[in-house]
Parts: structure tokens; sequence; C-alpha cells
């Protein structure tokens, strides 16, 4: 009973983990952005949702519908408008990190400020599955199941996808030598435009989906930010796989601090097992050696 | 007395043995070439005498000093200098700066106004001294490779470890480079060299030790090892017995 | 002398940050529907020019960073010399500017500071007065309750407590732990958690196995629709059950409805007053939003307060104006109110979301207090 | 087949080529010999879209103007450019590298063709194909990138120094594996340093010197002309 | 700058000039660092709280100077613990270290003061006027100042310029870089640390969120982007502008401040690239090179 109401949680909230860091891992490991407003985004798409749902009165699934090609859509446009002249311009891949840091740090206000203008510094919450399923005996809410669920099915299709398809191959060799990627036919800017706007559409469904659960503000992006950053860097940087895996470690870890230590220490855990992954495998979990 | 002493040395990656019971002497003032087909762990061995890896078991003793353990930064103090197969230069930096940056910290180093001086020197000497201002990245490869040996001879090393560091030259940049290193040892210097350009190696290395999946395969006179039935199978193939 | 063009009031409030939810729900509106209903009315009357004055704001973001604040506030003085300023959000900022206020004279109505040493600040900076009450009056308030309900033999003596991992958590479980001890209740599981906690279900499995008679949150507004949802889910159904701040917000209402029925939490407003019902009425028209049912009010009435003594002293003379706020008596939206030793006794410190009005239960002495509904109806899914 | 007509290049103020004009046809070996610094990887770099060449100039390919291309449609063009430096993807494995190199239409139909060919080539690869090119040796890097150009099935291969790095064994046999790319139909343009082996096995040569085209001729005349003699084959 | 508070003497400057020299400082220390290793790090908070607390556990036990001891060998050694664990790690892991260590760190006070003490936050009653601290900052400016100066000057700037171009170079130049890295590492902690501690009378009362708050190490890590990390005078000019930047936004746009700020973000990161200092040594150095091309 105890083994089944714990793994229920850290599956859950593991879940939660995937879905957040998944968008960013795409962003950074292979369209090499830094997205500092990954959060800002997430937030934005938890915004759009509870537009849709409680102004508009959608069913919000089909938020869910609608924010996955708006997304793809905005961060596609993202990628050409903001960030090409970078990548453009970028003598190394150093200088395109500090320079993506910069202008995303720039975004995130911009879109964080834009969410404060319309809605406020609030917080905001809507009701959707609230209600408990029933797993063996323990319940657990349907929304986080469900949340769990999208990141763990669309985590291994998007891993099996990039591992297998030819074309997945292809995103990775843009990630890992992006100079080198036109000498087989790939044209680096749009495959990593696909890539950012893949993730992005990500970070909306993550939005939506948190949004069902978790009560949001306009600032608080930042903590999203960081929480996927530190899931991206365990699991190895662009490895769903890795990401995946990680989120499930950072779930079961807390879940079972809370519950046999002190949840005082959750996140002093959380953090002291990044640190320990870092120390031990500074490539990350999954990572390989030597990028 | 021999200056490098390497015995039993083993290194592996994963399950693959890249360096595998690996023994050899070097003495003071010789030229030894290390040869041996692509990825027979040539490579591997240059960077466990230099302290990049650590060796899995195994010795290396250096001048008295037993260096396996060691960091490569007391190695390269030691008197152990090296170049790269993949050129390694500070980019951003001038070929000068490039070079000062090898004499700041030997044992008795050189900072400032001398050290600029001797960077010069040692410039002119790899035949770069026209360029000393310019950044390292602007260099062709060939002047990188020589950027970097000055850097190495910066150290003022006993023990100077080139790793292909003659490939892609033309034939008369060759004659150069054979005659650079010709003459390093002429003042005592003693080197270990990886290379496949024969004509280099038959004209610099007083011996050879032939390496083949990890193993030594050969080792003796140049000529000698040159001509063994093994090494041509396994290295030269019969156009160039 | 001449009368003063307008009166330039500031205030220096987060926009961003941490500090952003709770300054956009309790402080920011009250302070714009206060200068929009004191402009439309002409201004604040100025008896010495016999003449109504209109207020001009100068405002700031401090993007929840104290040194922000503290800087802030400092041009609102010197540079922008405003003649009064309405203060910032939440505990700290307000301790950390205190000083600078104190020094400069200006009055500092705290509708938004909690704490136990209210006392001993006051008499450190003449300017401060504490409306809110202290960490520790609150869980007494609780406990008597509590007290009274076992008396009337509707629950047991098993308490469990969570709180949040800040000062607000602490200071709050801390007291709630002596009057636990003082009423003789058990504490059968007392426990803290980290600010952005994003799952206590393994917590409240664990409190549900216990089945206490009353569970405690000292939580912040996010954890506790965590609490509340994941309590749900679990049918985790203890017949008292309090969370912390964010029980008395609008958005909490919107989301649960009827589904809050019988939840607890502090502060509470009298649902029957006329005034507060205007007071809601008037909010909602002028902001868009009804208010919280804790701070709101509270920060209305300070207003109102400040209002109040202006108007008494008829011309912007801030040591007059001081003298006034300590020793005058007012009419707010809570009632008449009056200091003493520069805090505000007498708000409703427990609520009850009661028929959709999150009623103030306790202390029971208070005027419009209505009794807890105990044990609290079941969740409806 | 490849025809370079006046092409000039430059690194800032630096003028890397002058004015370039050279031929080659289908299954021809031509190679490019030079100095140091002489501008040839530089005119591999322009043909394979990496250094943007001056207006003016023009690069045909089988009736294609290459140089209004962008970069990477240069493969299904037809040219496979195998850089110095090799570019392989380090953080792929053998397999997936050769895969990648038949990303382009053109060269799917004769993907698996191709594949065999490749390993049949380089032995050593199919030992290895499911290494990460990134901890390979030099060598075998060299391998992977030649033959991951192969896979593109190309019409005209750039080679920028491929010999470099390769044990006396695997050198040669990587001639022989360019003699018979060339009897496959595909003309190859060879950079190298070694112009004793390549001069024996092409058909043609050019010689470069400060981005200027200063000679030309089949491989026996370049053999037997005494200036070439000195300054590339080694001749005292 | 100096003359700041003497001719202007209203508490308006002065408490701008103070806000000047708190990101001046903590961004020219963070360059000591980070400028020429290139390793970027988010830890500035963590020191930063910790000269705080220090202050706020000390202040009122012991003299300022002895306060001010205290906090900068704390510093040092927490830095020294630090350097010696994380400086194998590179590029963005130890970005995201450093900023999961000042997590780390501000989870385990809190847990601290929520499990030991049963009172999060702390007061700090010490009378210290605007000026003194401005005054304190200033000479910490100076001193760092003048430290990247020495730095940059001696053997130890050159091995870090090289640490920072290719490591594995380094370490084959018979560079210690690991002992090169933590000593830096720790001299630019200590100054962040001060910082912390000189700042922290000014806020009465603490508690780690405010203290340990992510927001000033990505400010400080923008601001020295922005002026240029790899010259010694470039985190100030950074700070300069952003900081006035910020008042100006914060005071004309109450309201529009983050979307604004945004923008302008993004426009110095598309106009000013590699930093305000480089763009100046541009500008300037232009007719140089050509005079030596030449030559
Ligand atoms: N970091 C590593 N991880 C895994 N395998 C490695 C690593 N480094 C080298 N190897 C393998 O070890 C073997 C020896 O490599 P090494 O680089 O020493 O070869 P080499 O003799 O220098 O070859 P070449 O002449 O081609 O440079 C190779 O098979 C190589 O793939
Ligand atoms: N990225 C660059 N930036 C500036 N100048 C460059 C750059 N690359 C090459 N050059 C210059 O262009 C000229 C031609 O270089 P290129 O690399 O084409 O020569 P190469 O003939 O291939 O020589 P090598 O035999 O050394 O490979 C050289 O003088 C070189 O300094
Ligand atoms: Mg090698
Ligand atoms: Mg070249």
């Amino acid at each position: 009973m105890l083994l089944v109401e714990l793994t229920l949680a850290a599956l859950t909230l593991g879940g939660l983990y995937a879905l957040i860091a998944m968008g960013l891992t795409l962003q950074y490991g292979v369209a090499r952005i830094m997205n500092l407003s990954h959060g800002e985004f997430m937030i934005g798409a938890a915004f759009l949702a509870y537009w849709l749902v409680s102004a508009q009165g959608l069913h919000p699934l089909l938020a869910l519908c609608i924010a996955l090609p708006i997304g793809f859509a905005l961060q596609w446009l993202v990628y050409q408008t903001l960030l090409m002249p970078l990548v453009r311009r970028a003598p190394s891949p150093a200088a395109l990190e500090v320079d993506s840091i910069l202008a995303t740090f720039g975004m995130l206000f911009i879109v964080q400020g834009i969410a404060l203008v319309i809605f406020g510094g609030g917080y905001f919450s809507y009701d959707y599955l609230s209600m408990p399923v029933h797993v063996m005996g323990t319940a657990v809410a349907a929304n986080r199941l469900l949340a769990a669920g999208f990141a763990i099915v669309i985590g291994l299709v998007v891993y099996v996808v990039l591992v297998r398809s030819r074309w997945g191959t292809a995103m990775r060799a843009m990630a890992g030598a992006p100079r080198f990627a036109h000498l087989v036919g790939i044209n680096p800017r749009s495959m990593a435009a696909f890539a950012f706007a893949l993730g992005g559409a990500l970070v909306a469904a993550a939005g939506v989906l948190v949004s069902m659960f978790l009560p949001f503000s306009a600032s608080m992006g930042v903590t999203f930010t960081m929480k996927a950053l530190v899931i991206v860097i365990m699991g190895g940087v662009g490895n769903l796989m890795g990401c995946l895996l990680a989120a499930l470690l950072l779930g079961i870890v807390e879940t079972l601090v809370t519950r046999f230590i002190d949840p005082g220490l959750t996140l002093a855990a959380t953090f002291a097992i990044f640190l320990l992954v870092l120390l031990l495998r500074p490539q990350g979990l999954f990572g390989r050696v030597g990028r | 007395m021999s200056m490098l002493k390497i015995k039993g040395l083993q290194k592996s990656f994963g399950g693959l043995r890249a360096v595998d019971g690996l023994d050899f002497e070097v003495s003071r003032g010789e030229v030894v070439g290390l040869l041996g087909p692509n990825g027979s762990g040539k490579t591997t061995a240059m960077n466990l005498i230099s302290g990049a890896l650590r060796p899995n078991a195994g010795e290396i003793i250096f001048d008295s000093h037993r260096i396996d353990c060691l960091p490569p930064h007391r190695i390269a103090r030691l008197g152990v200098a090296r170049t790269f197969q993949l050129v390694k230069v500070l980019g951003s930096m001038s070929c000068s700066e490039n070079v000062q940056a090898g004499m700041a910290f030997r044992p008795q180093h050189a900072f400032g106004a001398a050290a600029r001086e001797e960077a010069l020197m040692l410039l002119e000497r790899v035949g770069l001294r026209h360029r000393a201002h310019v950044a390292a990245s602007d260099l062709t490869y060939i002047d990188q490779k020589r950027l970097e040996l000055a850097r190495a001879l910066a150290l003022r090393p006993q023990l100077l470890l080139l790793d292909e560091w003659l490939a892609g030259l033309n034939p008369s940049e060759l004659r150069e480079g054979i005659a650079l290193i010709l003459d390093l040892r002429a003042q005592g210097l003693t080197v270990v060299l990886v290379e496949h350009v024969m004509d280099a190696v038959r004209a610099l290395c007083d011996r050879c030790i032939v390496m083949s999946a990890g193993i030594k395969l050969a080792e003796g006179k140049t000529n000698a090892v040159l001509a063994r039935e093994d090494v041509i199978t396994a290295y030269l193939g019969v156009d160039h017995a | 002398d001449e009368a003063p063009k307008s009166i330039r009031i500031g205030w220096s409030l987060a926009k961003t940050g941490p500090n952003a939810p709770g300054g956009d729900t309790t402080l920011r509106p009250n302070y714009e529907m206060w200068v929009k209903e004191v402009n439309a009315a002409g201004g604040l009357m100025l008896k010495a020019y016999g003449k109504r004055v209109p207020i001009e704001v100068v405002e700031y973001d401090d993007r929840s960073s104290t040194e922000e604040a503290v800087r802030a506030i400092d041009r609102l003085i010197s540079q922008d010399k405003v003649d009064l300023i309405l203060p910032p959000w939440g505990t700290a900022v307000n301790l950390a500017v205190a000083p600078m206020l104190a020094k400069h004279g200006y009055p500092q109505l705290g509708s938004t500071a909690l704490t136990d040493k209210a006392a001993e600040f006051a008499k450190r900076w003449p300017s401060i007065f504490f409306m809110l009450g202290s960490g520790g009056s609150y869980a007494e308030a609780l406990m008597s309750q509590l007290d009274a309900a076992r008396k009337a033999g509707k629950i047991g003596d098993k308490v469990a407590m969570l709180y949040v991992a800040d000062g607000f958590g602490v200071d709050a479980a801390t007291a709630a732990r002596k009057a636990a001890a003082a009423h003789n209740f058990k504490l059968v599981l007392d426990k803290s958690y980290p600010v952005g906690t994003q799952d206590l279900s393994p917590l409240l499995n664990e409190v549900k196995g216990l089945s206490p008679d009353a569970f405690i949150a000292f939580s912040y507004p996010p954890d506790t629709v965590l609490i509340s949802d994941q309590s749900r889910v679990l049918s985790f159904n203890p017949k008292i059950f309090y969370t912390g701040v964010g029980t008395q917000f609008p958005f909490f209402k919107a989301k649960y409805g009827a589904g809050a029925e019988g939840q607890m939490s502090l502060g509470g407003v009298d649902g029957d007053s006329q005034l507060i019902k205007e007071y809601f009425k008037r909010h909602k028209d002028l902001t868009g939003k009804e208010p919280d049912s804790w701070g709101s009010p509270v920060t209305y009435a300070s207003l109102q307060v400040l209002q109040q003594s202006i108007e008494r002293v008829g011309k912007i003379d801030r040591p007059a104006i001081l003298r006034e706020i300590k020793t005058g008596s007012f009419e707010t939206v809570l009632g008449p109110i009056k200091f003493e030793n520069q805090q505000l006794s007498g708000i409703f410190l427990v609520g009850q979301w009661q028929n959709g009005v999150f009623q103030g239960v306790g202390p029971s002495a208070i005027k419009g207090a209505k009794p807890a509904v105990i044990p609290k109806p079941v969740w409806k899914n | 087949m490849l025809e370079v007509n006046g092409l000039s290049a430059s690194y800032g103020k630096h003028r890397a080529l002058d004015n370039v004009n050279i031929r080659v046809d289908a299954g021809e070996l031509v190679v490019m010999l030079g100095a140091n610094g002489a501008g040839k990887s530089s005119l591999l770099r322009a043909l394979g879209g990496m250094l943007r060449p001056h207006p003016g100039a023009s690069v045909r390919l089988a009736q294609q103007e290459l140089l209004t291309m962008p970069p990477h449609r240069l493969v299904e063009a037809g040219l496979a450019l195998v850089p110095e430096g090799r570019g392989v993807f380090v953080d792929l494995t053998v397999r997936e590298n050769l895969r990648l190199g038949a990303l382009t239409p053109r060269a799917r139909s004769s993907e698996i063709l191709n594949y065999e060919r490749v390993l049949d080539l380089f032995p050593r690869l199919s030992e290895r194909l499911d290494q990460r090119v990134g901890t390979m040796s030099g060598g075998e890097q060299q391998m992977v990138a030649v033959g991951r150009a192969i896979m593109s099935a190309p019409q005209i291969l750039l080679l920028d120094e491929p010999s470099l790095g390769l044990s006396p064994l695997m050198c040669h046999e990587l001639f022989r594996a360019i003699e018979r790319i060339r009897e496959l139909g595909v003309g190859v343009l060879l950079v190298e340093q070694n112009a004793n082996l390549s001069l024996r096995i092409a058909d043609r040569g050019y010689l470069l010197e400060t981005g200027r085209v200063v000679g030309q001729g089949t491989a026996k005349e370049l053999r037997e002309d005494p200036a070439v003699q000195r300054a590339y084959l080694g001749a005292h | 700058m100096a003359a700041l508070p003497i001719v202007v003497p209203g508490d308006y400057l002065l408490s701008y000039g103070i806000n000047l020299l708190q990101y001046g400082t903590l961004a020219t220390a963070w360059a000591l660092f980070s400028g020429p290793t290139r390793y970027i790090s988010l830890a500035t908070t963590a020191f930063f709280g910790i000269g705080a607390y220090t202050v706020a556990v000390l202040g009122e036990a012991l003299p300022w100077p002895a306060v001010l001891a205290v906090a900068l060998l704390i510093g040092a050694l927490v830095a020294l613990v630090v350097g010696l664990s994380t400086l194998r790690l590179s590029g963005v892991h130890f970005v995201i270290f450093t900023f999961g260590l000042t997590e780390l760190i501000r989870q385990l006070v809190t847990w601290y003061e929520v499990n030991v003490t049963k009172s999060i936050g702390r007061y700090i009653f010490l009378d210290m006027s605007q000026l003194e601290i401005y005054w304190q900052l200033l000479a910490l400016l100076a001193l760092a100042l003048l430290t990247g100066w020495l730095i940059r000057r001696s053997r130890l700037g050159l091995a870090l310029r090289v640490i920072g171009e290719d490591e594995t170079v380094a370490r084959h130049l018979g560079i210690n870089t690991t002992a090169a890295k933590v000593l830096l590492f720790t001299i630019s902690s200590v100054f962040m640390t001060l910082v912390g501690a000189v700042m922290s009378p000014r806020w009465t009362y603490i508690d780690p969120a405010i203290v340990f708050n992510a927001n000033l190490s990505f400010q400080v890590l923008i601001m020295s982007l922005l002026g240029g990390a790899g010259h010694l005078l470039g985190p100030l000019a950074g700070v300069i502008p952003l900081t006035a930047l910020f008042e100006f936004l914060s005071a004309r746009f109450p309201n529009h401040f983050s979307v604004l700020l945004g923008v302008t973000f993004l426009v110095i990161v598309y106009l000013v690239p590699n930093g305000v200092v480089e763009r100046v040594r541009l500008w300037f150095r232009r007719p140089a090179a050509m005079v030596a091309k030449e030559a």
C-alpha cells in the first residue's frame, strides 16, 4: 500500500518534472539556445489555457490542442527573427551561449511583462480533472496522472524518433556539429529552428497541463526554468531519455525525502543529488563524455 | 641511463584496451619513433606519458621520477613538453603570447619583457617571427603546428613528445621540419615522435617502436624494424617496403 | 498660505517576483481604488485652505527586492519629496523600510506586516503601525476555536500541522505549537516544507493515515491550492480543515466555489456588515475583482484612517497626522477602530467559508462573528 | 563536369583566391598542388559553400550553377566535400555518420550499395560500426569522413588532404579507394601535400600559388617538370 | 564617483551611489574569476548571502571590523570547498552547478533556522549610516579593481587566460589549473561576501529568500557580460548604464518595466556584441590597426 502510494507520487511528480524539462532539452541540446525564458513561455501557455477555459469556456484538452501549434509557431518565429541573427554572427559555440543567455533573458522580461500587463501579478487557477483516480487502491489526481502520462509518452516517442529515424539522427548531428551539418545536406538553420519550435510546442503543452493543477502567477516562470535546467543537465543535454529518467529520479528522491526524512529538506535533497551527479558524472547521468 | 622508462603500461576505454602492456625505454639524446597503424594506441601512449590520461596499470619513470601518478602540470614542469595530434593553439592570443604562456610556468620561469624577447627567438626558430602579433586562430593549420612546437620548446623541455607534427607538410616543408628536429636533437633534446611519414621517420629516428592494437609489435633500429615482415603487413604495406 | 496643487502620495510595490501576487491581490487594488474615489470626490479636504486637493500618485516597482524597495522609498522621500507614503507589501519589506520612514516621520500603516515583535518595533519606530496582529494571535485564536469545539464534543484532540518554511509559516507554527500545548492538544504531526513545493501528496497521505481531528496548514497561495486539491483527491476529510494564505483570496472562491465550504483560514469578514458588503461591491466595480477577505479590508481601513487623520489635521503636517493616527478613533469598513500602542486589535483572526462568504468566526467576541461550522461538510467533487 | 570560372575570395582584407579557373571532368582525378597557405583549402571551402566568393564568379556542375545555392543544397546537387579537419559528427556512431551521408534524396536509391562499398573500402569501419566517432583515432575518423562523402553518391568529390594522419598502409588503401571511386565515374578534386603519391594516381593537376593558378598539366607532365619536382616532389 | 556624496548630499543620490557601488563591486569581483577563465558563475548571491548572514548572527556581538574579518574567512572557506569540488566541471555544467549550490546553501540555512532557531528571519539593528556603507563599498570596489589590475599583470593572470582558452593546453604548459582557479574563485568570492556583509545593515530584516536571491546573480552576470567581462573596467561599463536604465524604467514606466527592460536587453545584445568595452575599444582601435598595416 505504502509502496503503491509512494510509487504513484514519485511517478506523477517525476512526470511533471519531465514535462517541464523536455522542451528545454530540445532547445538547448539541439538548437543550442540556452533558453532562460523557458519558464515564461510555459506560464504564457498556462495563461492562454486559463483564458481559453475560463473566459471562452473551452474544454481544457481542446485548449491543449490549440496551445501546441501556437507554441510551435511562436517559438519558430522567435528563433527565426530574434535568435537567427545571433546564431549567424556567433564565431563560436561559447559566444552563442553568452549571446543566447543575454537575449533569452531579455525575452523572459518581455513575456513576463506582457502577461503582467494583461493579467496582473496575482494567482490564477482553474479546475480540471481534479478528481481521484484509484490505482491499486491508492488515489491520485487525474490531472497529474494525465500530465505524467503525457510527458512519458511524448518523451519516449521523441526519444525513439531522435535515435531511430534518419531525421532524428540528422537532428542530433546538427546538435553536435552545426558547422558541418551542411556537408550532408542538412540545412542547419531550418533544422535548428524546427528543433527550437518543437521544444516550444512541448513547453506550451507543459504550460497547459501544469495549469490544470498548479496555481500560477506571471512571475513564477523562473522556478520552472531552473528546475528544468537542473533536470536537463542531470539527464545529459539534448538527451530525451536522460531527461525523463533524471526527472523520475528527482521525483523519487523528493517523495522519499518528504515521507521518510523531512519535507523541509526536499529541495535541499534535490540540489544535493544534482550536485552529486555533476561531480561524479559531469556530463550528466546519460550524457556522453567530451561534449 | 634511460631517461624514460615505461613498464607494463595499460589503458582501457570501456572494453577497449587502447594500450595493453607496453614496455619501452628511451635514452637521453635519442629520437625514438612510435609507429603503428591508425588506432593502435600511439596517441594514447603519448597522453599517458604526458599525464593527460591516467594509466590503469603500469609505471612510467622519467628521469628517476615516477610520473604515472602525477598531474600534467607537474610532468610538464619536470621537463616533458608535447604537441597535439589535432592542434590546440590558444586561438585568441597572439603567437608571441602563446609562446610566453609556455615560459611563465617552467621551473626557471620568464615573464614580462625578457619573456617577449625569448618568445621572438623561439618563433624565429620555427619560422613564425613575422607573425608574432597575429592571433593564433588566424594562422594556417601548418603554422599552428609550428606555433605549437615553439610553445612546447618554451618549456625548455628535456623530453619532447611530438604527435604527428610533420603530417601535412609538403616535401620542401618537410625538409625544413626534419632539419629543425635534428637541430633540437643536436642540442641534447630527447624526442619521442609519432609519425606516419616514413621519409621523416627514416631521416630522424635512431630507433623505432611499432605498436599494434595496443601492444608492442617490434622495436629496434629504424631500418631493421621497417624491414620486418610483420611490420610491413601490419603497417607499411608492400609498396613501402 | 497657498493650498498645494496636489497631495503627492507614493508607493513602491513589486510588479514581478515573489511579492507581486501578494501586493497585486491585497494592496494595489485598494490603493488605486482609494485614490480613484478620493479624486472623484475632488480630493482630500484640507481645512487649512478650505478646499479639496486631489491626490497625485508616484509609484515604483521594487521587483520583490528588499534593496530596491529601500531605494524606492528613499527616492520617494528625498527625490520626489512626496507628502505621504503607502507601505510596501509583506513583513520583511515593511521592516526594511521602517527605519527610513521613521527617520523622516512618514506614517507607515502596515496592513500586510505580521510580526510577533510588533510591540518592540512600535517602540523603536514611532511612525509604524501594525494592523494585522501577530503570528501568535492567529494561532491562539485558532486554538481557542478548537478548544471550544472540543468542549462541545465536536472534535477530539489530535491536531496535525504543516507549515511553509518561510517567515510567516515558521512564526505561525511556533506560536501554534505553544498554543496547542497550552490548550492540551496533541500535535500528531508537525512538519515544514520548502517554498515552491509542487507536490504534497506524500505528506497528506501521511497526515491522512494519522486521522487527525484538525488539520492546520500555514501555507502560501500556491501550496494552499495544492493542499486543498490533493486533500480532495485523497478524500482527506478532517473535521477541521485550516489552510493558510490564499484561502481567503478571490481566486480561491472562483476555483472551488461551493466546494470551499467549511474550509478555514486566517482573517475573515463580517458577512452581514453593510459596510463590508458595500466595500466588496465598490471594489468589484472599480477594480474588476473582489477583494480578499483578510488584508484587503484592513488595507482599505488603513487608507480611511489616513484620510480621516489628514482631513482632521487639515493640512499636510506629518507630525500632526501621525499624532492623530496614534490617538484618534476612525470609522472604517471594519467598523470603528483605534490604535493602542500603534497596534490594531479586534480584527478577525479565524475565518471560514460559509455560503460563499469568508466569514469571520474568531475571536468570537468580535462584533459580527458567527459560530464555526464543525465538522466541516465532506468535500464535494 | 565541374567548371570553375573567375573564382576569387577573401578573408577580410586578405585575398586567399584570385581568379581561379579550373575544370574537373566526370571520372577524372585532378590533384591540386601548392605550398602551405597557397589557398588550396580555401578553394575547396569556396566550392563547398563554406567561404563566400566575390561576385562574378561561376561554378557549374552538370548545368547547375552552384554559387547561387545555399551550402546545404550542394550535396543534393552532387558535390561532396571532405574538409580539412574532417567535419565528422563526433557524437554519433560510425553507422549513424554513414547513414547521414545518404540523407539527401539523390543518395537514397543507392544507399545500400554505397554502404557496402564503404565498408569494403574501409574494413576497419565495419568492425567499429557502433563506436562513437569522437573516440576514434585520427585515421579512423578520416575514413569515416571519406566514407560519409561516398555515401552521398556524389558526382564530384572534393578531398582536402585526406591522407593526413593515415598510416602508410592506410594511406595506400585510401588512394586505391579514391582510384576506385573515380572508376565509378565520379570526378575527384584532391588537395594533397603528398604529391608523389597523388600524382601517381591523378589524371591531371593544377599548381596553386598565393591564391592563383600558376600551372597545370597532365600528371605525367607535372611529374617531369623540374620546378614541380623541386617544390613538391622532394627532389634536391 | 567618490565625489558624489560630497557634491550632492541628497539621500537619493547617495542611495543610488550605493546601488551602483554594490553592483559595481560584485560585477568586478565576478569578472575577476569569470572573465579570464570564461567560467560563468551564478554563485554570486551565495557569497553575498553568507556575508549578510554573518552580520546578522555576529553583528551585535563583535566589533564591525571583526565581523567583516569573520565574513571574509567564512566566504573564503566556502569558496575553497566549492572551488575544489567543482572546478573540474566546465561550460554550462559549471553554470548550473553554481546555481544549484546557491539553492542548496539557501535550503540548508532555511532548514537550520526552521529546525534549530525556530524563527526564520533575523534582525539587524546596527547603527550604520548610508554614508558609512557608501564609503566601505567604495573602498571595496577600489580594492577589487586594484586586485584585478595586479592579477592581470601577474603570471596568475596569464595562467587564467590560458585556462580560458584551453584547459588541456594549460595543464601541459605546467599550469596548476586547479590551484589557479580555486585561488581566483576564492578571491572573487571574498569580495562578494564582503559586499553582502556591508550591505546588510540597510535592510533591518533578512531571511534566506532575501539574501540568497538568485536574481542578484543574474543581474551581476548580465551587467558584467554587457560591459565585457574580459576587461578590468568592463563590468563597470555594464553596471553604470544598466543601473541607470533600471532606475529610469522603474521610475518612468513602473507598469511596463518588464517589457521595456526586455526590449532594451535585446537591443543591447544585438547592437553591442562582446560588451561595451570591446565596442569602445574597436572604435579607438580601428585607426591604430590601419596605421599598423601601412607601416
Ligand atoms: N576517449 C576514448 N574513448 C574510447 N576509445 C578511445 C578513446 N581514445 C582513444 N580510443 C580508442 O583507442 C584506440 C587507440 O587510439 P589512439 O588515438 O591512441 O590511436 P593512434 O595510434 O594514435 O592512431 P592514429 O595514428 O590514427 O592517430 C582507438 O581504437 C581509439 O578508437
Ligand atoms: N579563417 C581564416 N581567417 C583568415 N585568414 C585565413 C583563414 N583561413 C585561411 N586564411 C589565410 O588564407 C590563406 C590560404 O589558406 P588555406 O588554408 O586555403 O591554405 P592551404 O593551401 O590549404 O594551406 P595548407 O597547406 O596549410 O592547408 C592563408 O594565407 C591563410 O593565412
Ligand atoms: Mg594518434
Ligand atoms: Mg589546407
